[in-house]
């Protein structure tokens, strides 16, 4: 029987995203992706200060409420040529990862992990036998017995509440769920765990950029001058001092505040995430050969140790990987026109050139033009256009950005720390190394680069502490500030790789305001439309061949979704072939 | 339109439309002035008396004595609302702020109560103005609406600044929306008001100075 | 309109020119000028505000040659100006402004407002609004020559009389002369020693002078009244008269307008510049004075004082040189308060003392100088106009002040030192 | 437990009186009340039950959601499982597509007219909403669905209040606020962007204590959260006094935390809390870190001009104006000048030598 | 490397607003209402903004006084009397130690030392149950009553 499957909304996600799948005897035979929400914050950008795009760029996302502000800050500074103290750089650093940490973490267990862990199970479990499991994988010092009794009890009163809140209407009892009780209470613990954790590893990013989520960023450096200086004794007094009470939030108080956030975030990732991955992980084995997507991996590298102009200081690389070729790297160029461009022939946008033309960013445009059914509608006409994002592709390709382009660009690359971590999970797991390239290889992949960044954290706050120690405290280059001082006319692209992938934001400045802004995002790259020719975006080429065990209760669809991390408004539906709505399906 | 509408609209299109018009006026003013033309005097001079009319721009800043003597109120009330007020334009830092935005250029500020107190000054200066101005026979004479519409526009810049800083009746967006409101009327109106006099006072004193030192005589 | 308000209309059009523009753009009400003016000053009067007697000329200014008033004046928003008006106005431009300049000194904005008055009588004179004793004085300038009526043979008695005083020859005509001297009729009927003393002096000084038969009077009551025709006709007499008798310099007498009409009017009314230079007689009595060529003898004991004229100080630049000759013949010389550029005028200048309507204003206003005299106790007063002189005496009277009035350039006669006499 | 009270709820989660005591004297201080009024909350809290809460997204970035995973007292878990049920939010529920519709529309029949809504994101109305859609539905239906059933609406962050950044210039998608929209319901503006989690955890708090919305000011925001600019309550205030400023972002001034004004702070026209609740559990603040305030929670700051130019600055450049204004001036002055010339030119013809006669009247 | 020991530190304070004045005024009156009228009160000390300087000069001005106190209920709250009798400082912190309150209670005992009366009748009944579990036959076993 063939079916069109439609999914709308798509939650756990940020943003409004919505997915059409062809399906033939229960096997997805083709998805298509749809954004359904635009904002047109490239239009709004036109004509204003390029030092403020940063503010509104940053909006783009509030989840990973960094990137965004963080890749148009490079932008202006590519394209002004414009250095940033060394402090700057590492304090950037810090930022990133702290977002890195503190995102996949809440991907993982407020995301994602209701995919795979039945929370209504999880009362059936035995306290004593989950203490048993918890401390067989991990020393982590909440697992004693009494604690997931509590945990158990909290969630029993609640449930027998009768209010389930956000946990109403899931597929609780699916038979897609595998874990057995004691593992899903244990990870219903940790998903309490995590949000208070989260709550207070954020807290890196306030100390650095007064508030979290957006918090502030500065073309030329970063918006938090230290006030510690290397001549005058320390002060403070008596039991009520509060500290914090300096000239700024980064003084000595605020600086041991950083230095006790990054032993929070390794502590959590090494006793509860990444244990917590392995663990459920091995009961799923089987979705190490489904959703793997287009074969191609991308990233644009980021974590500079001397800057944005030396890559070859990059913590994570950049580079190409085609058809799961590890052994050849291409090297990629933002700025060149036939590497990177944007196809709008299923998108609801026109170019002057036409629909069916690409166009590198520096040259693209962002003219509205919905062509779409009029809600409130059923279902999208996918083979014309359907989609708000874009679809940008590498000398043609379409691309996977993310977690698993970096971990294999790491791994390819022969970065010693990724190749162990990878080979003790496929040990672990007892998989091939082809089961990276899956929905679990890609959500492990995430666990593992979290443990990598996690790590390399304290390299750059020592770093820093060593600065200013030395009596470098600059955070700021302000030789540029001026918009007097700049070329009338200048061009730059910010790149980074954000959390869910490689992310570009091509800017062109006329006259000292902005001409042209175009932001490539990660979930462009994933989660676009086909291209003129008809490839797939990422995607939708994961979801092709998925066997859905029951239309009704697609949960197969979101496990691989929800792997990508997605980060836009999307739906789905499922309608017959004809477009007639069969049904509509619940997805957990 | 709320307070900050109001704001935003002040500091954009306002202050634009506003600078526009004192800008097309104060133009249009010189072109009225200077197309009526001048005589070139045949009379040989005893000196020249271009010098003099650059000198006479600013020593008639400063009274003679036995002037200042027969109308004590004009000068003081005159001289402190006059300094009070260009201190208070020229030294809030904000006000630095906003030139340095417009011409680049830019100098360090008074502390912001000296400002604040200064403003109180010059408000009293310029409410003593009035008073002289509706009490004296001949101040009252002279007096056109222009007059009392000229000193509102003054008043208010500073009264609404004042009252903005210190959170008086609204609150401090709204104060400060009509506070560059005022200052905006102020502008608009200036052209076609005696509050010409700002610039075309230097173009009567180089006249008079001119005048005065053809014939020997340092006015 | 009647013709002739449109005549002064017109002309107020013609002489609304780019300084007064801007003193009216200039102008912030402050009346400051009142406290300079004494014709306010010694009355409380506001009205005699210096710069509420141009207001009609303002209006006209804004209604004729601005935007904002010719809008105004498109909506029927602006008061024309009218007859009935110019005649309230004629005591204010003509009875209570002797054109002193003083108003002119203490404007904070740099305003002429003496210049103003003096182009808003072009306006009012014509249209009729002159008072009638300046009329009447401009009408016997233009028909009989002077003034006062005074015609050659009264001047030519007064020479034979001054060359029987000083038993020295008064030349009149003689061509070549260095220096032609002019007289106020008012120095013809009332101060003729003023004639001696300037045949003494250059005799003294060896300076070659005549007079003229054709134009010995220096008064312009075209000046005063305010109309540039007839004060050209007037100015033009003189210049053709020294022009022909190829002097090189003329004298101009002690008389204050009369320096002014000459000195500075004259070459703007005849439109080109004179073939001769115009110097004060007390100009030229310092630079005698100065080259060694005026000795004198003696010194006045009594206390005394210098009146300045104001058309001679502050608005002729003349404010040293009578007190370099007074330091030569005074012992107990006395300044003034307000002395030099800062003076108060005797209350008479600018065609007021021709004006019999004003002679009750004039009479208070002189309440300001008893007022300078009183502080000052001295029993002579030295000046170097024939008006001043004339109003200062019936001010004296008026008063019963014991004071006397001399020219400067008499007293300096009386002093010098006796040559050979009959050269 | 729908009909089960605050106070039940807290004493079966085994917390003393000593415990609810602390917990009314804090929400007290929270709200900004007296502390008197501590035993009134105790009071209203010993009665209130838990309101449904549907949270409806619209053209947002989910910072919103994400602030309010920050809060810290209530922290979002105590305020899930204890004092709301969150009956529909996208990012935090687990159920999704259909089920997800399901359980809203399941919450607004059961609750209809009792439910608080909040909505985050703004409303596009250009082209009958095409360009924001969930579920194949404009965000216009929805809310207007939505809003029908709701006690009383929560205007979550800025583009919720104020129409935020959609709503920014030029507004390509014709993004407006929910006041915009519905007119007939009480609505709680808590802008920012994001809104700090206190303050939206104050208002649910206040909203549950006393069972109505709290004092709004004119722009429909707490006054309790909103009443004070950022500026009047800046620890930096005394250096604006004193007139000492940070001239960039790392000299001395920056580094000993002088005020910000003149790199663009808009602290004195921004009301909100951030300077006494401050940031993320009270560790910093914009102002604290060394930015200056963007005035996120202010209507339509994306427009206020750059955020580095000082709030007295313009907010465009006004020499394009200037010198348009210029030339006409220039012009007008020129026709006027020759107006001028004509009217004196012509003055002079008509002038007539003056003679005695003419003096008469 | 990594410590932040080595760090000469500047604190730079911006010195206080003089609000803590306002707040020794108001003890002042409050503690008079106390001692005439009998009336306890407190002030909330996070409804004014406080610069360190102010905490210093309130903390210097009260000083210490015998008392100290810790209450553990969500999370712990710390009390203790000021060197100025009558004046209580009372902090509320949650489980992670985070300041979420903070008084300045005028009392002859802050309320939150007290035993509510119903804990007592609770521990009343507790007690006695505990007693019967001890010794079933005593007189008081086996029948808790409140009437008591």
């Amino acid at each position: 029987m063939n079916q069109r499957v439609v999914v709308d909304p798509i939650t756990r996600i940020e943003g409004h995203l919505r997915i059409e799948a062809e399906t033939e005897g229960g096997i997805i035979t083709q998805a298509s992706s749809s954004g359904t929400m635009v904002r047109g914050i490239e239009i709004i950008l036109r004509d204003r200060d390029p030092r403020d795009a940063w503010a509104f760029a940053q909006r783009i996302c509030g989840v990973c409420t960094l990137v965004h502000g963080l890749a148009s800050v490079r932008s202006v500074e590519n394209a002004l040529n414009y250095p940033i103290p060394p402090n700057a750089q590492l304090i950037r650093n810090l930022m990133i990862a702290a977002q890195y940490v503190h995102d996949h973490v809440m991907h993982f267990y407020h995301l994602h992990a209701l995919d795979w862990v039945d929370v209504v199970s999880a009362l059936k479990a035995d306290p004593k036998a989950t203490s048993e499991l918890a401390q067989s994988i991990s020393n982590y010092s909440k697992s004693s017995p009494g604690y997931f009794a509590d945990m158990q009890k909290k969630l029993k009163d609640f449930v027998e509440g009768g209010q389930l809140g956000i946990f109403a209407n899931g597929y609780w009892g699916h038979p897609a769920y595998k874990l057995p009780p004691e593992a899903n209470l244990m990870a219903v613990a940790h998903y309490l765990e995590a949000l208070s954790w989260q709550r207070e590893v954020a807290k890196l990013h306030t100390i650095f950029g007064g508030k979290n989520p957006h918090p502030n960023f500065l073309v030329g450096g970063v918006p938090c001058a230290i006030s510690v200086h290397p001549d005058h004794p320390g002060r403070g007094k008596g039991p009520h001092y509060r500290g914090g009470g300096g000239a700024t939030s980064v003084d000595l108080t605020g600086l041991q505040k950083v230095k006790d956030l990054i032993t929070q975030m390794r502590d959590f990732v090494d006793q509860v995430y990444v244990p917590d991955t392995l663990a459920i992980a091995s009961f799923y084995k089987d979705w190490a050969h489904q959703g793997e997507g287009v074969g191609n991996f991308m990233t644009y590298g980021d974590f500079p140790a001397n800057g944005m102009d030396d890559p070859a200081s990059f913590m994570v690389p950049s580079g190409v990987i085609l058809n799961r070729d590890l052994s050849t790297i291409h090297e990629l160029d933002m700025n060149a026109a036939d590497h990177i461009q944007e196809y709008v022939s299923h998108s609801w946008y026109d170019y002057s050139v036409g629909k069916d033309q690409g166009l590198h960013p520096y040259d693209g445009e962002t003219t509205l033009n919905y062509t779409g059914p009029k809600p409130p509608y059923e279902h999208l006409d996918v083979d014309q256009s359907y989609s708000w994002l874009k679809s940008p592709r590498w000398k043609g390709k379409p691309m996977e950005v993310g977690p698993l382009a970096r971990v294999l660009m790491l791994h390819a690359r022969g970065h010693e720390q990724t190749r162990e971590l990878v080979n003790m999970t496929l040990r672990t797991l007892d998989l091939p190394v082809e089961g990276l390239f899956s929905t679990l290889g890609r959500t492990a992949a995430r666990t593992l680069e979290t443990k990598v960044i996690v790590d390399a954290m304290s390299g750059w706050y020592n770093q820093l502490i060593a600065n200013i120690k030395a009596g470098d405290v600059r955070t700021f280059n302000d030789k540029l500030w001026e918009p007097s001082t700049w070329p009338k006319q200048a061009r730059g692209v910010g790149y980074m790789e954000a959390p869910r992938g490689a992310l570009g934001h091509w800017i062109v400045i006329k006259d000292g305001k902005i001409d042209n802004y175009q932001a490539v995002v990660p979930s462009t790259w994933n989660a676009g439309p086909r291209d003129p020719q008809g490839q797939d975006g990422p995607y939708e080429a994961a979801l092709k061949g998925q066997a859905l065990h029951d239309p009704k209760q697609p949960i197969e669809i979101l496990r691989t979704i929800h792997s990508f991390d997605p980060c836009i408004a999307c739906a789905v539906h499922v309608t017959d072939p004809d477009g007639e709505e069969l049904v509509k399906v619940k997805v957990l | 339109m709320n307070a900050m509408d109001l704001l935003l609209w002040s500091r954009g299109p306002g202050l634009g439309i506003a600078i526009g018009i004192f800008l097309f006026g104060m133009v249009l003013r010189l072109f009225e002035i200077y197309s009526l033309g001048r005589k070139r005097d045949l009379a040989p001079a005893r000196t020249g008396g271009e010098g003099s009319g650059w000198r006479t721009m600013f020593t008639r800043s400063v009274p003679d004595r036995a002037q200042f003597k027969r109308s004590p109120v004009v000068f003081t009330t005159g001289y402190i609302f006059h300094i009070g007020f260009f201190i208070v334009l020229l030294f809030l830092l904000p006000h630095i702020e906003l030139i340095r935005s417009i011409s680049g250029l830019s100098w360090p500020a008074l502390p912001t109560p000296v400002v604040d107190l200064i403003a109180v000054i010059t408000l009293i200066a310029l409410i003593v103005t009035l008073i002289y101005r509706i009490m004296d026979p001949v101040r009252r004479l002279l007096s056109t609406f222009g007059d009392y519409l000229a000193w509102t526009v003054t008043f208010l810049p500073v009264l609404t600044g004042y009252m903005a800083y210190h959170h008086l009746l609204f609150d401090y967006t709204l104060m400060l929306a009509l506070h560059i409101l005022s200052v905006e009327l102020l502008l608009v109106v200036f052209p076609f008001t005696k509050l010409t006099h700002m610039v075309t006072l230097f173009i009567s004193r180089w006249y008079n100075g001119e005048w005065f030192a053809r014939k020997g005589v340092a006015s | 309109m009647t013709a002739s308000l449109q005549k002064g209309i017109n002309a107020l059009r013609e002489v609304l020119d780019a300084p007064i523009a801007s003193y009216f753009s200039s102008c912030v009400r402050c009346g400051m000028c009142a406290e300079a003016c004494l014709f306010y000053t010694e009355t409380k009067d506001p009205k005699y505000t210096p710069i509420h007697k141009v207001e009609p000329l303002r209006r006209l200014w804004e209604q004729e040659y601005t935007l904002t008033g010719r809008v105004k004046k498109m909506f029927g928003l602006s008061k024309p100006v009218t007859d009935e008006e110019l005649e309230e106005w004629s005591p204010l431009v003509y009875d209570s402004c002797s054109q002193c300049g003083r108003c002119s000194m203490v404007c904070p904005v740099g305003n002429d407002i003496t210049y103003m008055i003096r182009k808003m009588r072009e306006g009012m004179a014509i249209s009729g609004h002159a008072p009638e004793g300046v009329i009447g004085a401009t009408k016997r300038t233009i028909e009989l020559g002077s003034p006062m009526g005074i015609k050659l043979p009264a001047l030519q008695t007064q020479i034979s009389k001054q060359e029987a005083e000083t038993g020295l020859t008064i030349p009149i005509d003689v061509q070549g002369a260095d220096y032609m001297a002019l007289l106020s009729s008012m120095e013809i009927i009332n101060f003729p020693e003023y004639l001696g003393a300037l045949a003494k002096i250059f005799h003294n000084a060896g300076v070659s002078w005549t007079l003229s038969s054709e134009a010995f009077e220096a008064t312009n009551s075209g000046i005063q009244i305010g109309v540039a025709d007839l004060a050209r006709d007037i100015v033009m007499r003189i210049v053709t008269a020294a022009e022909k008798l190829k002097v090189k310099s003329v004298i101009s007498p002690e008389c204050g307008h009369a320096f002014t009409a000459l000195r500075w009017e004259g070459p703007n009314l005849i439109g080109r510049p004179y073939g001769f230079k115009v110097v004060h007689i007390l100009e030229l009595l310092d630079e005698l004075r100065s080259a060694g060529k005026l000795k004198t003898t003696g010194k006045e004991s009594e206390a005394l004082t210098y009146h300045d004229p104001c058309q001679i100080a502050r608005r002729g630049g003349v404010v040293e040189q009578p007190r370099r000759l007074l330091g030569d013949v005074a012992a107990d010389f006395r300044e003034m308060s307000d002395p030099g550029v800062w003076n108060w005028c005797c209350g008479g200048g600018g065609g007021v003392s021709a004006n019999d309507r004003a002679e009750h204003l004039r009479l208070t206003a002189f309440k300001r100088k008893k007022a300078q005299l009183d502080a000052l106790g001295v029993e002579t007063m030295v000046t170097a106009c024939a008006n001043c002189r004339i109003v200062l005496e019936e001010g004296l009277e008026h008063y019963n002040m014991n004071v006397k009035v001399v020219g400067l350039t008499e007293l300096v006669a009386e002093h010098l030192v006796e040559q050979e006499a009959g050269k | 437990m729908r009909d089960e009270t605050l106070l039940d709820t807290l004493k079966r989660r085994g917390i003393s009186r000593r415990g609810f005591l602390k917990f009314c004297a804090t929400t007290a201080s929270m709200l900004a009340l007296p502390p008197a009024m501590a035993a009134e909350v105790a009071a209203a809290l010993g009665k209130v039950r838990r309101p449904a809460v549907i949270w409806l997204s619209f053209q947002e970035c989910t910072g919103c959601t994400e602030s309010l995973t920050r809060a810290h007292s209530p922290s979002i878990e105590s305020l899930i499982f204890d004092a709301i049920s969150l009956d529909y939010h996208h990012t935090l529920q687990a159920a999704s597509g259909h089920a997800a519709e399901e359980a809203r529309e399941h919450s607004m029949k059961q609750d209809w007219g009792n439910y608080l809504l909040l909505v985050d994101g703004s409303i596009p109305l250009k082209d009958d909403g095409v360009y924001s859609t969930i579920a194949g539905i404009s965000n216009l239906q929805m809310l207007k669905d939505a809003a029908a059933g709701a006690a009383a609406i929560v205007s979550v962050g800025t583009c919720a209040a104020y129409g935020g950044l959609p709503h920014a210039n030029p507004n390509p998608t014709g993004a407006v606020s929910v006041s915009e929209i519905i007119k007939d319901k009480p609505i709680i503006n808590v802008p920012g962007c994001p809104p700090i989690p206190a303050v939206l955890t104050g208002v649910l708090a206040h909203y549950l204590t006393f069972g109505a919305i709290p004092d709004l000011d004119d722009l429909g925001r707490p006054k309790a959260f909103f009443g004070e600019s950022i500026h009047d309550r800046c620890y930096r205030r005394p250096f604006y006094d004193q007139g000492k400023f940070a001239k960039t972002f790392d000299d001395e001034g920056a580094r000993n935390g002088w005020c910000l004004f003149e790199l663009g702070c808009k602290g004195p026209t921004t009301h909100n809390a951030c300077a006494t609740t401050k940031w993320n559990g009270g560790t910093s603040w914009p102002v604290q870190s060394g930015h200056g305030c963007l005035g996120c929670s202010e209507p339509d700051f994306w427009d206020g001009g750059s955020f580095y130019k000082a709030l007295s600055t313009p907010i465009s450049p006004v020499t394009g104006a200037a010198a348009a204004a210029v030339a006409i001036g220039a012009a007008a002055g020129v026709a006027i000048g020759l107006a001028n010339r004509q009217t004196k030119a012509a003055a002079k013809a008509a002038h007539q030598k003056a003679t005695i006669a003419d003096l008469e009247k | 490397m990594n410590g932040l020991n080595g760090i000469g530190v500047k604190v730079v304070h911006v010195g206080g607003n003089g609000n803590a004045h306002a707040v020794l005024r108001e003890i002042e009156a409050r503690l008079q209402l106390l001692v005439e009228k009998g009336e306890e009160g407190s002030i909330d000390l996070s409804g004014l903004p406080l610069m360190p300087e102010d905490y210093d000069l309130l903390e210097e001005t009260l000083g210490e006084g015998e008392v100290v106190a810790e209450v553990h209920s969500l999370g712990p709250t710390r009390i203790h009397e000021t060197g100025i009798p009558g004046v209580w400082w009372v902090t509320h912190y949650n489980s992670d130690d985070e300041v979420l309150a903070e008084f300045i209670e005028v009392a002859w005992c802050p309320e939150i030392l007290l035993t509510p009366e119903d804990d007592v009748k609770d521990g009343l009944e507790a007690l006695r149950a505990r007693l019967f579990e001890l010794n079933p036959k005593s007189p008081l076993g086996g029948a808790p009553s409140l009437d008591l």
